[in-house]
């Protein structure tokens, strides 16, 4: 852990790999350049000369192979770690994730565990170009029997690392890799498990379910454009498991919902959400539930196109304000 | 498994393809009388491979194989009463009925899976390998996969992965020449296997007589014991042949009479039984091969008779 | 064509194919088993003979590589037609339909033409088990870039391979192998568009949105389970482009819909379809907007557990009978 | 593009390279100040490959490139004014500012795309070559790839293929030593690059000084003949260095001073300068060096001046 007051998002990560990994001698670490060279974003440093080379472990670009054998790996008692660098590159690896990693416990009636995390990252708005700026965690959440985590400050990385690495199935771990840097000024918030969404700022006008980088966004939003709106701000933490229930009972509070992610709107993982939000509380609200995603196109690379494809403060405080007047 | 006599392990690997063939037989019967759903491939033809290798490998050691699977499963100990049940559907079945034929695995036995995703195993079995060495528990891991993989990705980069490691992984290739409807030799124009298998720096890589289980065996101890050693891993392409269609119902229009029969009069069954037979021992066998026919007989009878699954349970074992 | 009176469903898919390969030279046909093997469910059967190997191509078990290769061909001014056997195997070559085709177009600003066709099938039901009954077609409609045709019946399958073919960018065809051997009274039913719906039955009590094979299996829950309910039958024919305006307006007319699809109900495409519907019409009709597709498990082998997973005309009739009622 | 002579052969190679460098310079130049947005990964060092391989090409021919492509698109006929626009976000740009750094294409030169997936251009290459075989257009594809990309199933596949539809398909791979941060040698333990292409049946491997112009060029007219002929494709594998690190910002920790000086002695610009000089011809570059630089001082300064896309344009290009 990093000596500073408050810990960054980069910080939770390694700490909570570092725990992990003294805890339990199977925990080990595998990836393109996460060993010696800890990382691209360097969420690893550290591990390989701690833990060493047979337990933080470079690979070839072959991610199709290091998964699968990840897969082979738990089944045969290691809980790997597998890194994939980007989101946009489970394209070249979903056989492992999607076929094996999730299926195999349901496939064999239980008999196997599958203790393995998908350590992946996104992170639009940085014109990283379009392969290397999806969020397609709704593709993974659609897929039994994987749980997909998209934690959105240093204390959540941290905590839901841990679960993620101590639960004996399939964890696909989506980091942001713009919130690197990003102190956490709540780190000494309690740990909260995975499958329970976490209440930001209270509010009565409308609530606002999202998760990752677009929390800090949404809060943005508030701060900077919407002095006169009264915004509940909900942190879903999970999509699998997902909190309905805390969702909904802040739905039906406010009445209103607007569901914000950075992924694509159709077809995304806010459709979801949000049909299932309107699905529980058709009859009990007044207002709209709406979601707010990137539009449908890929990821743009020029600036002002980048910024016109995803949501962001001026975006989000549109759907917000529409919601409300709706 | 370290039996007494070469004639002993003989006699038990004849054994072992008895009771594959005796499975496969009653597997192809049953899907015809329509009592197994979905699809089915047997191993007919390819028993030797099955019963070689594994009879080399220890309980602790691990398997993956394929959508043609069965054969491996029952000689690296799977109970054939659970896989028929399993295949009829049912609730006692290996998987309580959720696998089925292509996903017939059995962790406690190293059965890490058959497998409906070409190539798919080929890591499964590199990591596992992997854990071995990393735990130090001394297991080996053997990869069934059919020459039609050695096209996929997967089969290059486990190779790779593989060497890389010094996994005790051992890439065993059941060439049956066929992948699906199609002659693999059309869609490969490079060196022969094995040559390509020592570009990637195997410790060995050889081509074995497929059909002949001591063949098999010798060459799996030699892999077995040089990747328990820690010298890494090795490549074995088994040539054999597979007499029933890709699939149960396939008429296998792509390949001529004379070629089967060929085959069939090199059947793995009969080669052993000869050998034995030189050996004077050609009457040991019959009992033998008659208990593992009354064995399968009877695994049929117990899963027609096991429960079907409860719906119920549709969702359990989704998550851990 | 065959010459029966009612064409199947695959003597849709060959007279398609058959027709675009003779009026247009740069169709070729690409994938494992197409050739001299007709296809593992013969839907390519008789190509081979007419066109011959350079134009109907068998290929390795390299589905990645073939992908990426129609990739390059189509740059280069092929038209490739290449089958993914079967849909759970775009996990092993997700990379050059999501992040090669779908996006050269835009990531190159228009400068590239991708004429290729995505042949695939699903079809749940028969105990194929957990890798070879997927319909993932959520996961491909999700993918800006893309677009998604999944038809019901003989008439539709050759009119929307026809325009697949024709579409200079790539389009992902999901055929339904348990629609095959089905004759198609409606044969002589005129072409439509893609991304245009068909009402396929008129009705007042309730909208019914579906695709592929669910199409019949609502009009089979209708006419076995549903005399007293007056259902009106949409076939929604392509997911992308999706006619939201044609099912909107029937959902108007009749208040309440249900999408049902095979896909998991869970983060799947019928998430878009509802949650869309209920943005457009949330203050316009009566009635609920529904979902009903399959449970959140893999799909299980034995056939009671496969029954209890998919929707079929009871459950279907169930949740149709629900939605009426609230 | 059929020179007269091999002295101006090399010249206008000398003048390719200059060019690539100049371009490149400019880009860390203008990425460090801020006005490139994402991240970039220049050829410093690579250009010989580029310049040579792409000078034995024809207009029709066909290129796929990686993330560090700027050089090859230049010396495939790229417009550096565009590509410069492109970089900097601009609607003029070689893809109207959607694409960038590591998406630049020419479809109607032939640059099939530049490619942030790792392996991804090279089956995209043996398509085109495909193409070009069915079409009787007589193309010729190339493939360039980082050594890094040879563990990828897509290698393994892409070559698989190539061979099995003789397509003229040339594998092209800068083997500058490093993937990322890692030491690519760590990551392979098998045979070389060359051996283990032989044995997917190409028709020639070939490893080659890639700093040395006139013997890529040499190597890649072979190629680029036999591929043409219908002999089916050739890897070349070009042993290179990239002066900078992986992406600019990389402080490229992972190798030494030393290593990098000992390469910087063989700069690929010196060694065709010096070549040039020894046939007397030493003056001759110098002008056209300087035109190459003021070529790319002008490509800021349009780039630079060129209108940003309107944001409107965000949902055009999606569909055809
Ligand atoms: C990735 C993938 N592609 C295609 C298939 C369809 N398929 C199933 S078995 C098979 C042929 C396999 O041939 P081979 O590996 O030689 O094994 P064999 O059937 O001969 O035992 C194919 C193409 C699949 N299951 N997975
Ligand atoms: C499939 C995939 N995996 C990982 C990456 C991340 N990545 C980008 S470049 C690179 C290294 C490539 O090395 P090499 O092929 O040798 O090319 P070089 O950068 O040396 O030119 C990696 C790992 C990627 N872009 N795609
Ligand atoms: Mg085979
Ligand atoms: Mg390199």
């Amino acid at each position: 852990m990093s000596s500073r007051e408050q810990p960054r998002y980069i910080d939770g990560i390694r700490a909570a790999l570092a725990e992990e990994m003294e805890r339990d001698e199977d925990v080990v670490v595998i990836g393109v350049d996460v060993a010696a060279g800890g990382g691209v974003y360097g969420a690893t440093r550290g591990l390989y000369d701690r833990f060493g080379p047979d337990r933080v472990m470079d690979t070839p670009i072959a991610e199709a192979g290091v998964l699968g054998a990840a897969v082979g790996a738990a089944m045969a008692g290691l809980r790997p770690v597998v890194e994939i660098m980007y989101m946009d590159f489970v394209t070249v690896c979903l056989d492992p994730i999607v076929n094996q990693a999730a299926k195999l416990r349901y496939m064999t009636g239980g008999r196997v565990q599958m203790p393995i995390v998908f350590r992946t990252q996104t992170g639009g708005g940085r014109s990283s170009g379009a392969q290397h700026s999806q969020s397609l965690e709704g593709m993974l959440a659609h897929v039994p029997g994987l749980k997909v985590y998209l934690p959105s400050d240093a204390r959540d990385v941290h905590d839901l690392t841990v679960a993620a690495i101590r639960d004996d199935g399939p964890v696909v771990l989506v980091e942001n890799r713009r919130l690197y840097a990003r102190p956490d000024p709540e780190w000494e918030r309690p740990t909260l498990p995975p499958g329970v969404a976490r209440v930001v700022r209270a509010g009565s006008d409308v609530t606002v379910v999202t998760w990752g980088r677009m929390v800090a966004e949404v809060a943005r939003a508030c701060d900077e454009l919407l002095s006169g709106i009264s915004v509940e701000l909900i942190d879903l933490r999970t999509l699998v498991p997902l909190d309905l229930d805390t969702v909904a009972e802040r739905v039906l509070a406010t009445g209103r919902a607007l569901v914000v992610h950075e992924a694509v709107t159709d077809f995304g993982p806010g459709a979801e959400v949000a049909m299932a939000l309107t699905e529980r509380l058709l009859y009990d609200i007044e207002g709209p539930i709406r979601r707010h995603g990137a539009l449908p196109a890929p990821v743009p690379y020029s600036p002002p196109l980048e910024q016109a494809a995803l949501p962001g403060p001026p975006s989000i405080a549109r759907a917000i304000r529409e919601l409300v007047a709706a | 498994m370290v039996p007494t006599s070469a004639t002993d392990v003989l006699l038990g690997d004849l054994v072992t393809m008895a009771r594959i063939r005796a499975f496969e037989e009653q597997v192809s019967r049953w899907f015809k009388e329509g009592k197994i759903p979905g699809f089915v491939h047997v191993s007919i033809g390819q028993e030797a491979v099955a019963a070689g290798v594994c009879g080399a490998l220890e309980p602790g050691d691990f398997i993956t194989t394929t959508h043609r699977g069965h054969g491996h499963c029952i000689a690296k100990g799977a109970d054939p009463r659970a896989m028929m049940a399993e295949l009829f559907g049912r609730a006692d079945g290996t998987c309580g009925g959720k696998g089925g034929s292509m996903h017939i695995a059995e962790p406690r036995l190293g059965i890490l899976g058959a497998n409906g995703i070409v190539g798919a195993g080929l890591p499964i079995a590199v990591g596992a390998a992997l854990a071995s060495v990393r735990r130090g528990t001394k297991a080996v891991a053997v990869a069934f996969a059919g020459e039609g993989a050695t096209a996929s990705g997967a089969f290059h980069e486990a190779l790779t992965l593989a060497v890389l490691w010094r996994a005790p992984a051992i890439f065993v290739i059941e060439n049956n020449r066929y992948a699906e409807f199609t002659d693999s030799d059309a869609m490969w124009r490079g060196a022969p296997l094995v040559e390509r298998a020592l570009g990637y720096g195997l410790h060995a890589a050889e081509q074995v007589d497929g059909n002949d289980v001591q063949a098999v065996r010798t060459v799996a101890e030699r892999a077995v014991a040089a990747c328990r050693d820690g010298s890494g891993p090795w490549l074995v392409e088994a040539l054999t042949y597979r007499y029933h269609g890709h699939y149960e119902g396939d008429p296998a229009r792509y390949r001529d009479e004379a070629e089967l029969a060929a085959w069939q009069a090199r059947d793995p069954l009969t080669i052993a039984q000869r050998a034995l037979e030189a050996q004077g021992l050609g009457e040991a066998a019959g009992p033998l091969i008659a208990a593992a026919a009354a064995e399968m007989d009877e695994a049929v009878a117990h899963g027609l008779a096991a429960p079907l699954p409860d719906p119920e349970a549709v969702l359990a074992d989704v998550f851990a």
